[in-house]
């Protein structure tokens, strides 16, 4: 499938999560695609956490303000009622849990509900930023990603390889192939794509999966 | 006591060895023409205490690039390929710690505090080698003050008693940083007279900053 | 959504044996209306956090004098007799701690934090049954976050989303207050449309604040 | 003496510990009398507890503002370059080292440098309110009050017996007959009041006082 239109499949499914008036953190990559699927009936605001409440859309070409630019550094507007603060206020909001929801991308994450997406050792080390933070403070934390990787290979794991950003704090994951929860039996399915058999997300999916005998679909 | 000084002057507060905090976040809210001053005069063996490395060729990564930095604090070094390089080689070390833990460190050092008690990080990396404090039946990791000899911090306006006021998202983390340093030199835009700010607007009051450079 | 609420509803969300954080310091940026609604409610066996318990017939101290609360924190009760009468008699508990250590400790729960480390109050009763943490070979308190069901703020002004600005020395404890509570009450002089307050300006925003109660 | 000739003689003397630049914190009674000696070729800030740097003069009858008050309540007007915020910023600014000076009162001030000015067991319990978190934060605590208590007993002892504000915080104390300076060897007699004895000192102070040959007096 096309990468755009399984970006979008994965934002639109993870937006119908989102209840009028949360306060949403979306992690650069794949979760910024969230932003362009809120249903019209509600308004979210979305936080930036180098210092602002309130992101807008991005800005036109050439009327970019150098002061304004969201956590991957791209430029941004502001929607009316934004407010700005320093980055420790900003972490107090995400760490206080006063962030409704965050989206992010994963490396591995497992049917415990721990996350792996800041470090491959001896490889890439970016840093975890701001990651550890949100998936500690978040009330809901949200992993949006491709199923698998680009070999083919499960991300979804019975146990985390790589060094984790957080244990156990993840409650949905969602990628082009199915809707799981972490729930305290294990990682529940609880939807699938359509057009995706059990057989096919069995074949790619590492962790242990609960199916449940009514399966919904989406993205159809 | 007028805490203007030139850029010169700036400079040569910052000698070999020091400890610097670092405000900004990707370059935006960064005192670009200290830095610019620093390389030129090539001041070494800094520790940088930093958001993220920004890049290469802007923001405190020209530093790093100069190979004048032999110590870096950061919770993002992602975005500058010198850091890393320099990290693998050796020459560089490297602390990586959350983002929010890394302000909350810099905060304890500036507001008199021993250190805070935050679960993030816990079970991870990020506690190897920490103190665990157990509080009420749930552990934390303990997390010790962060301050340095300088701070360099950028702002849109300043009056001259050193009461500043941020530009946006280039707020983002200058007003901790300029809590935490021994000598705190803001880099600044505008410098208005005594009064002309609303003492409602300020959001570092001048008893934090000791000299401004102006643009 | 909105965040507006009548004055009853609001008093309707406190209930007996509910713990409240009080903005305002010696009754300035104190959210007075709600309290006089509070007294003629009657609400009983209320925790109250706040920095001083006001005067016997003005701000807080009206809840004190009225009975309604069986357990203050506070870091001054001199001001109001009610509050020492009733310590004294017994009928009411009071914790004083130092004035930052309770802010501090607001903080921490609004921030997500832990606890925080101070040497306020080592060496003296403040100390007594408090766990002492060593970092580096100096001594603190640890001191736990303080949280609560309820916080009443007081603003000068607030946009409809819950952006609030304060008024001069009424701001006090109020933005650290509307951190730390499940629902955050706010009384407020002025709500003017979203988009009116400038982003600049808003110095707790509307991601703290439940309900917004118009004078 | 009178008391008020008491209060400004004291406030002359502490004010002239006072540097160009200074931030200042005055605890409420004998110590605001400072702020009526300032040096005029200098120029210090004032802070307020509650919340504002640049604490100005009194208003005028009539044009108090509501929202405008120091830390015992009075109504105060602000100095140019004042700014406001929040009390946790307040005590930030206090017990992380930025105040160059506090100056308080004292039930009990010893030769260790303990402070005992907060409550008197079983009869007087107002609180400490700011005054632990300052004497342990500011640069300088200096003591300003009367050298005896009502009675003429001695306040300056051997070692405090009032519950402590803090240890071993305070730099130095002056009274109506002395300036005392706390050091690693004891508490060192700096000045004493012009026409007062050292016999008549020693009669009400209990502490012991290190007697340098060469004595200035102050307050002439």
């Amino acid at each position: 499938m096309d990468k755009a239109l399984i970006k979008k499949k994965i934002g639109i499914r993870i937006a119908q999560e989102l209840s009028d008036g949360d306060f949403v953190n979306l992690g650069i990559g794949l979760p910024t695609e969230v932003a362009n699927h809120i249903p019209e009936e509600i308004e979210v605001f979305f936080q930036s956490e180098n210092g602002i409440m309130g992101v807008g859309a991005a800005p036109k070409p050439g009327s970019e303000d150098k002061d304004l630019i969201n956590a991957g550094g791209g430029y941004i507007t502001v929607k009316r009622g934004a407010s700005y603060f320093d980055t420790c206020l900003s972490f107090a909001i995400i760490r206080g849990g006063h962030i409704d929801m965050t989206v992010l991308g994963a490396l591995q994450v497992d049917q415990h509900g721990n996350l792996a997406n800041w470090m491959i050792p001896g490889k890439l080390v970016p840093g975890m930023g701001g990651a550890m933070d949100l998936v500690t403070g978040a009330k809901r934390v949200i992993i949006a990603m491709e199923h698998c990787d680009k070999y083919g290979k499960a991300k979804i794991l019975k146990s985390c390889t790589l060094p984790l950003t957080a244990k156990g704090q993840v409650s949905l994951i969602v990628t082009d192939k199915a809707v799981m929860e972490i729930t305290g039996q294990g990682l529940l399915l609880k939807e699938i794509a359509a057009g995706t058999t059990i057989e096919e997300l069995k074949a790619c999916t590492e962790a242990d999966l609960l199916i449940p005998d009514h399966l919904p679909t989406f993205g159809d | 006591m007028s805490k203007i000084i030139q850029l010169e002057q700036a400079i040569s507060l910052i000698n070999s060895g020091s400890s610097v905090l670092f405000g900004g976040f990707l370059s935006v809210g960064c005192a670009e023409r200290i830095i610019d001053a620093l390389v030129k005069k090539g001041t070494k063996d800094l520790t940088m205490i930093v958001i993220a490395t920004d890049y290469d060729n802007k923001g405190v990564g020209k530093l790093i690039t100069n190979r004048q930095v032999n110590k870096v604090i950061a919770s993002h070094i992602g975005t500058n390929k010198a850091t890393q390089t320099q990290m693998n080689d050796g020459s560089l070390k490297v602390t990586l710690t959350p983002q929010g833990t890394l302000l909350e460190q810099i905060r304890a050092a500036g507001s008199g505090l021993g250190g805070v008690l935050t679960e993030t990080g816990l079970g991870t990396v990020v506690a190897e080698g920490k103190q665990i404090v157990n509080v009420d039946g749930r552990d934390y990791l303990l997390e010790k003050p962060i301050g340095a000899d300088i701070a360099l911090i950028k702002a849109y306006k300043a009056d001259e008693k050193g009461n500043l006021v941020y530009s946006k998202t280039a707020r983002n983390s200058n007003p901790i940083m300029a809590m935490a340093a021994k000598k705190t030199i803001v880099e600044v835009d505008e410098i208005v007279p005594v009064g002309e700010l609303d003492p409602e607007q300020i959001i570092t009051p001048g008893v934090f900053v000791d000299y401004l450079v102006p643009a």
